[in-house]
């Protein structure tokens, strides 16, 4: 009798049986966490396959079947999200692998481990779930797992970030539950297939308006997201990269599912989206030219690009969500893959030169080139400068705006792209500048292996927009929103 | 006037309460309550929803769903204490 | 002989993954980061003459792959492309030698010369574009591979320089984003067609299609250095010189001057663009940034930002010749495209090594200076007689067919400002020969002519480049000639 | 029968809670609140405890009512001490 | 006539509320700690009468009890960290920026609005429709127990409370991580009779909690109030000072704290052969692995809730900052 192991259970037990085995020897926690990792993306490849031959696949847990039992799908979609965890899960677990070495860094090593496994679990938790309370126990996996990486590192501010961070996942997961709760009294069922067939009416719009809160405070959406950059910032730099890279992801990908789910909610509701975005890309841009350190001014970073990422849902024409969700996808997976380099970058930097204060790195005698270099690849998928895959996603944003007439938020994208120029320019400069260093500059300090990884995801970053219409392709498998509408 | 209105009512202004708390609140320890409370709210509202009039009896589901809950807050609750008195301890060294 | 249909990429990637491997060479390396140099500029060179007489022999290259549903990365190689890429690749290769000398002890040789190849590379692919989006994809690219080229002294002078070089090149390349987009929300394509594709459009909505070339041409003047969208180009000088070279020779400003040939003649058409009626304000803007451009030159004391702001007047002909809407105006145009890179890029090799051997920066120091470097003053007087006009040199042929083309068009105003440009010209370009020339240095100050510390490889290339102005001018009728190959494509574009 | 006396018993015993209550929010003091307390609510627990187990069918459930019984009196008597202990440390300003 | 069940089922209503804005409202931390854990009871309480008596208990047990006795380990460690035990710890910590009271009355104004909006949506919600129980009722004999909220939680979304353990194994291992080197607070001295209580209580409590899991297959109850009836045994042993953790039991506590998890996962995987799906038990060995799995978590939930309480990890102070694993 063999046991049947499927790839879509696989790719969310394996690194919750990694973080077990991870947390019970906390001395080998670094090679298990690796292997898992290894797996688990041997797994998703293997359900990716799978999803290409035979389309989405579906496991009734239990064997019951929604709505009594709960059901995971994989689609397009859920497998794209799944990649992107895993390629740069593996990656940042690579780099977190050099840069948790030193015998200082003993303990953060042995909780990182464990506490990344479990967060790696809820986020393929998420990818997978079909069912809205599920989605809440998944949340909330991830917001312990997130919180304790934020506060790894142990210093005051990161306790106090992970405070408010904890305080604001608490409070976006209850709001997500009371969504929850008035889904129940209005359909008696939590499954996603039911969500389909709903009315919009008064209980279920309130269901609607409590998701979306929750899930913004969540994501950290304009104005809900002061309790990000404190805690993206303030992060050991593996950390920093799994929170920004792949974190804020998770909340996103569930509001792309209840768009393509849920009735269509009215033009008002969309634009006031919209303008929670615009205001975010405004905001979160101006904060990060004001921002006096680099990490800072990358977290502030994400809240702007998430602000985008909601233009993105918000540009929604009289054709629903039914286009748009592929922007906003590509947009998801570009910031993931670049901002994780970014972070993963700019913590390499703050090492090599001891500091991250943006206005005294052009003061540093060592100029670590490939971290700088890698930074800057990152900022182009950022900015959205061709051929990245963050380019790709503003083409189809603003592509999409445009065919539906809708200047305004085309004028909010190629703003937010001018800002992101702008505060970007300034590490630029930082990082070209030569002549307030005295000593001779040794700039080309060799291939040093801890960049290898955040090198890796930023030219990733750009070649992913070279493939984008074998990955829109396969994003649209066993996408049921044409059929669901 | 059945139990499932009365409580709903109060479920949502429990909830309601909580909210103020939680985004109000100065004290630390005060907010985690706050949150707490809301979480009661939720699941007033869930067990409403699961309520049938007498001869009837209640749908199993949210109340295994409230339990789960519970203990998922009890959990969050926990970390964000920890996080209270770890914070605590530090900014009293900061202030040494 | 043996047929490559990949050849077009092959030219791409001799720079394109010559970058990643100069990048990695340390910094020591320097003799084969020369011989990867050099080889790969060289390599270039054979392989567009190869492509070059494939390409009159009619043979049709077009790669393309998909990017998103129905939009198309494409690189093709029609003779308006190949007048563009053999430019750069012969003036690649020179420049290259020229750097080589001029960096010999400088500091961060591996990332310059990396980016410098990348530089080359985006050049190449903006001429390779078969459609507005790869074209805006590898103007984006250059935008990206000249900003260290730019900063590369790295002082704050030159930071200051890079940032208005990134805030006017970047905020180019978005606005072309959105023409782009709306070129393809509109049309449904955004291919490059010989004769344009626009005529539907054009009628049905001419508005939008005004809007689209203004938009478009906006985009592409910030890097053609249009007035009002010049500033950055005097600016930018900052940069060493090799780089001010290709900036100003072949790859910045060229292709905006490029992109503006190809949106007006493959786009709209040129017939379209007639009857949309953007033809003539696009001619009088031009017009204005000619004498705006030599007028300010008058005024520059130092020599870079004379040259740079004598560029600005210079890329505005092909413009003119372009929107004059006349076939034998664009002769001149297309011809004016490599004369002028020829010239400008002697010129500034020229200010490079007046820099570098006698310190040389500005105009009031050029006393004497021919005589202390004879053969770069040479080259240098050659090039500022062309461009003054003076035939038979290379600037001579390409204003005289503007002129004809202008009164072809029925616009006879344009001789008065070839003319005029023409004279602005001579008041600026001939006080500096008199002074090289005619006038004692002064016995102590800058400029004292000593003995000038430059190598073969500075001293070279500039005479090189003046070689071939003055074969360019002289020879223009021969087969193969640019006046030749522009004729040629000019059939195609006005499809005669 | 029982079913009349134990309904008489919960009164009587919600009565003692009452009264018990009323001191807790009327008395002046820890000591004179926990009094009130410890006293009125211990009696008042044990009526009601017995009003139900006469009503309650079997002897599993009274043997149930009289643990839970046991269980209430012996934490409220501990609690009652602790928190006369507590204040009385608070009130000397005393550490032992 | 009114029903008297409906008057006390409103003055309940109004005290949980009237009980939630006291909470809030105490000035005083312990105070507060106190109300709110009377309000947890009556919440309890408010619960049965929905006819919720599972999840009354687990209220009761986890969402009252050992939340509050965490509420009340973080106010004495806050007042003996500041070093002044009588004092409010709203005044201690004046490090938190304060907020402009325009941005406090803009967010009461706010709630204010969600809660309205909410009312008026839950008003004009349909009447209960039919929600799982057909649903329930029909697959209850192939569950392999007779009470339907633990034939939910432990088979039909099985799935949800194996990841609600997972949060659980989430939350203490975060916990050690945040508190890794930080001091205990003194624990206050409590004097004879609480020894003698904790003794006598002792039994007692292990014997519930043994009681409440095995009712659990057909009756109110279950794993997590078991559990956490459990745990009180752990608080009362800490609390006494009866066990002291030391840096060798972390092992055996790591063990304890992922086995619950561990076995539930492994078994709702291997179960997966022979045309079934994961969690899908086969129906001969039903209550047998669900009351496997039931009492591993409920000895996991137990250590790991007491671990919770006593917050920190067992380690040699001594070493502190370069303590190996």
């Amino acid at each position: 009798m063999s046991v049947d192991l499927s790839p879509v259970m696989l790719s969310i037990f394996l690194p919750l049986f990694g973080a077990i085995v991870a947390f019970m020897l906390p001395r080998a926690a670094g090679a298990i966490g690796l292997a898992t990792l290894a797996l688990t993306t041997g797994a998703v490849i293997a359900l990716a396959r799978d999803v290409l031959i035979n389309g989405a696949a579906i496991l009734p847990l239990g064997g019951w079947g929604a709505p009594l039992g709960i059901d995971l799908r994989a689609d397009g979609l859920s497998v794209a999200m799944l990649g992107l965890s895993c390629a740069v899960g593996l990656l940042v677990s690579l780099s977190a692998l050099s840069s948790l070495r030193g015998p200082e860094d003993a303990r953060q090593r042995q909780y990182f481990w464990p506490l990344w496994l479990l967060l790696l679990t809820g986020m393929n938790g998420v990818y997978l779930s079909t069912d809205i309370f599920n989605l809440y126990v998944m949340i909330e996996v991830i917001a312990l797992a997130a919180v304790g990486l934020t506060v790894l590192s142990g210093t005051t501010a990161a306790v106090r970030a992970g405070l408010e961070y904890m305080y604001a996942s608490i409070l976006g997961a209850l709001l997500f539950l009371m969504g929850v709760g008035f889904i129940y009294l209005q359909l008696g069922r939590l499954d996603f297939a039911g969500l389909a067939e709903a009315e919009p009416t008064g209980a279920l719009i309130a269901a609607i308006a409590l998701m979306f809160v929750g899930l913004a405070l969540k994501t950290a959406l304009f104005p809900l997201h002061f309790w990000l950059p404190a805690a993206h910032a303030n992060a050991s730099a593996p950390a920093s990269a799994l929170l920004s890279g792949l974190v804020v992801k998770a909340a996103l990908y569930i509001v792309l599912r209840l768009a393509q789910h849920m009735p269509f909610p009215s033009e008002t509701f969309l634009t006031l989206v919209g303008v929670m975005g615009a205001g975010a890309v405004i905001w979160g841009s101006i904060q990060a030219l004001r921002a006096e350190r680099l990490k800072l001014l990358v977290a502030w970073s994400t809240v702007a690009q998430i602000g985008l990422i909601f233009v993105a849902f918000a540009r929604a024409g009289e054709q629903g969500l039914s286009e748009s969700w592929k922007a906003a996808a590509l947009l998801i997976l570009a910031h993931g893959v670049a901002k994780a380099a970014m972070f993963l970058a700019a913590g390499r930097i703050k090492d090599e030169i001891g500091h991250d204060v943006i206005r005294d790195l052009d003061r540093a005698p060592i100029r670590p080139t490939l971290a700088q270099f890698t930074f800057a690849l990152a900022a182009i998928s950022l900015i959205g400068l061709p051929p990245s895959l963050g380019f790709i996603g503003k083409w189809a944003l603003m592509e999409g705006a445009m065919a539906a007439g809708y200047w305004h938020w085309v004028g909010v994208t190629m703003a937010g792209t001018l800002l992101s120029v702008a505060y970007f320019s300034r590490v630029f400069a930082g990082f070209l500048r030569f002549d307030r260093v005295r000593a001779p500059v040794g700039e080309h300090q060799g291939w040093a292996l801890a960049d290898a990884a955040p090198l890796t995801l930023a030219m990733m970053a750009i070649a992913l927009g070279l493939m984008a219409a074998p990955l829109l392709g396969f994003l649209e498998i066993g996408y049921a929103l044409g059929e669901a509408k | 006037m059945t139990p499932d209105m009365i409580y709903g009512a109060a479920g949502i202004a429990v909830f309601g309460i909580g909210l103020v708390g939680a985004l109000c609140a100065q004290d630390r320890l005060r907010r985690v309550l706050a949150l707490k409370l809301c979480s009661v709210g939720a699941g007033f509202l869930l067990l409403v929803g699961a309520w049938r009039e007498p001869p009837g009896t209640p749908d199993p589901v949210p109340h295994a769903l409230v339990i789960t809950g519970i203990v998922v807050m009890v959990s969050a609750t926990a970390v964000a204490l920890a996080l209270i008195r770890r914070l605590h301890s530090l900014e009293a060294e900061d202030e040494r | 002989m043996m047929d490559a249909p990949l050849l077009p990429l092959f030219i791409l990637l001799t720079s394109l993954l010559a970058a990643p491997v100069l990048f990695a060479l340390p910094e020591r390396a320097a003799k084969l980061r020369t011989a990867i140099n050099l080889g790969m500029a060289a390599l270039k060179v054979a392989l567009v003459a190869w492509l070059s007489l494939k390409v009159s022999e009619g043979v049709i290259y077009d790669l393309r792959f998909a990017v998103l549903p129905g939009l198309e990365f494409k690189l093709q190689a029609d003779p308006l492309a190949i007048l563009f890429i053999a430019l750069s690749a012969v003036l690649w290769l020179i420049t290259t030698v020229y750097s080589v000398g001029y960096l010999e002890h400088g500091p961060h040789r591996a990332r310059f010369f990396g980016f410098f190849s990348l530089c080359v590379a985006a050049t190449v692919g903006i001429a390779m574009s078969g459609n507005l989006f790869t074209f805006l994809v590898f103007y984006e690219l250059l935008t990206l591979a000249t900003y260290p080229l730019v900063i590369h002294r790295g002082n704050a002078e030159a930071l200051r320089a890079g940032r208005i070089y990134l805030i006017y090149t970047l905020a180019g390349g978005l606005v072309l984003m959105l023409g782009t987009l709306a070129l393809w929300v509109l049309a449904g394509s955004t291919d490059f067609v010989a004769g344009g594709m626009l005529a539907d459009l054009a009628a049905a909505n001419p508005l939008a299609a005004q809007l689209l070339f203004v938009v478009l041409i906006g985009a592409l003047g910030i890097k053609a250095a249009l007035v009002p969208f010049h500033a950055w180009l005097p600016i930018a000088m900052v940069a060493p010189a090799p780089v001010s070279a290709l900036l100003h020779a072949v790859a910045v400003v060229k292709a905006g001057a490029f992109g503006i040939m190809r949106v007006v003649y493959e786009v709209f058409g040129i017939d379209t663009a007639q009857a949309l009626g953007v033809t003539a304000p696009l001619a009088a803007l031009a017009a204005v940034t000619i004498l705006y451009g030599s007028l300010k030159a008058i005024t520059q004391d130092d020599i870079k930002k004379r040259l740079a702001y004598s560029t600005v007047s210079q890329v505005s002909y092909i413009t003119l010749g372009v929107a004059l809407a006349s076939p034998i105006a664009a002769v001149g145009a297309l011809a004016h495209l490599i004369h002028q890179g020829l010239m400008k890029i002697t010129m500034f090799m020229a200010a490079g090594n007046l820099a570098e051997g006698l310190g040389v920066k500005r105009v009031s120091q050029m006393n004497g200076v021919g005589r202390a470097m004879p053969g770069t003053m040479l080259a240098f007087t050659l090039a500022a007689l062309a461009m003054i006009g003076l035939p038979p040199l290379a600037g001579f042929v390409s204003k005289w067919y503007l002129a004809q083309g202008g009164l072809d068009a029925g616009h006879g105003w344009v001789i008065a400002v070839l003319l005029g440009s023409s004279l602005l010209n001579a008041v600026y370009f001939l006080p500096m020969l008199h002074r090289a020339w005619f006038r004692d240095a002064a016995p102590d100050g800058a400029g004292a002519p000593g003995h000038p510390r430059i190598g073969w490889m500075l001293a070279a290339p500039p005479v090189t480049t003046a070689v071939l102005v003055l074969v360019a001018g002289s020879f223009a009728s021969a087969p193969f000639s640019p006046l030749e190959w522009t004729r040629f494509i000019v059939a195609i574009e006005y499809q005669e | 029968m029982l079913e009349l006396l134990g309904a008489g018993l919960i009164g009587l015993g919600a009565v003692f809670f009452v009264a018990g209550t009323v001191g807790l929010l009327r008395f002046p003091d820890v000591f004179c609140r926990l009094h009130a307390l410890t006293k009125a609510d211990g009696l008042g627990l044990a009526l009601i405890a017995l009003g139900v187990a006469l009503q309650a069918g079997t002897g599993g459930a009274v043997f149930r009512i009289a643990l839970i019984w046991g269980f209430v009196a012996l934490a409220s008597a501990t609690c009652g001490h602790l928190i006369a202990r507590h204040a009385r440390q608070m009130a000397g300003g005393r550490h032992d | 006539m009114i029903d008297p069940l409906v008057i006390f089922d409103l003055l309940l209503a109004l005290g949980i509320v009237a009980l939630a804005v006291a909470a809030l409202a105490t000035r005083e931390s312990f105070a507060m700690i106190v109300v709110f854990i009377v309000f947890g009871l009556v919440s309890a309480l408010a619960w049965v009468r929905l006819s919720a008596p599972d999840v009354a208990l687990a209220e009761a047990a986890i969402g009252t009890g050992v939340t509050g006795a965490l509420l009340l380990k973080t106010l004495h460690h806050l007042r003996c960290a500041t070093g002044q035990p009588g004092q409010n710890a709203t005044q201690a910590q004046i490090s938190a920026p304060p907020v402009p009271v325009g941005v406090t009355l803009a967010n009461a104004a706010f709630c204010g609005l969600i809660t309205l909006g909410l009312a008026v949506a839950f008003l004009g919600a349909p009447a209960a429709g039919p929600g799982f129980e057909g649903l329930v009722a029909q697959a209850m004999p192939q569950s392999g127990v007779e009470h339907p909220v633990t034939a939910v939680l432990l088979n039909f979304r099985a799935y949800d409370t194996l990841m609600e353990v997972v949060v659980l194994l989430a939350a203490v291992i975060a916990v050690w991580q945040i508190e890794r080197g930080l001091s205990d607070a003194p624990a206050p001295v409590m004097g004879e009779v609480w020894q003698g209580f904790a003794r006598l209580a002792l039994p007692a409590i292990v014997v519930v909690g043994t009681y409440l899991l095995w009712v659990g297959a057909e009756a109110p109850g279950g794993a997590f109030q078991g559990g956490a009836v459990l745990a009180a045994v752990g608080l009362l042993l800490l609390l006494t000072r009866a066990y002291v953790p030391q840096p060798a039991h972390r092992g055996i506590a790591r063990g304890a704290f992922v086995l619950g998890t561990a076995a539930f996962a492994l078994v709702a995987l291997l179960v997966a052969s022979g045309g079934r799906v994961a969690f899908e038990y086969p129906l001969a060995h039903a209550k047998t692995l669900i009351l496997l799995i039931e009492g591993m978590v409920t000895l996991s939930i137990a250590v790991t809730l007491a671990a919770l309480f006593h917050g920190r990890e067992p380690m040699a102070l001594k070493h502190e900052g370069k303590d190996d694993t």
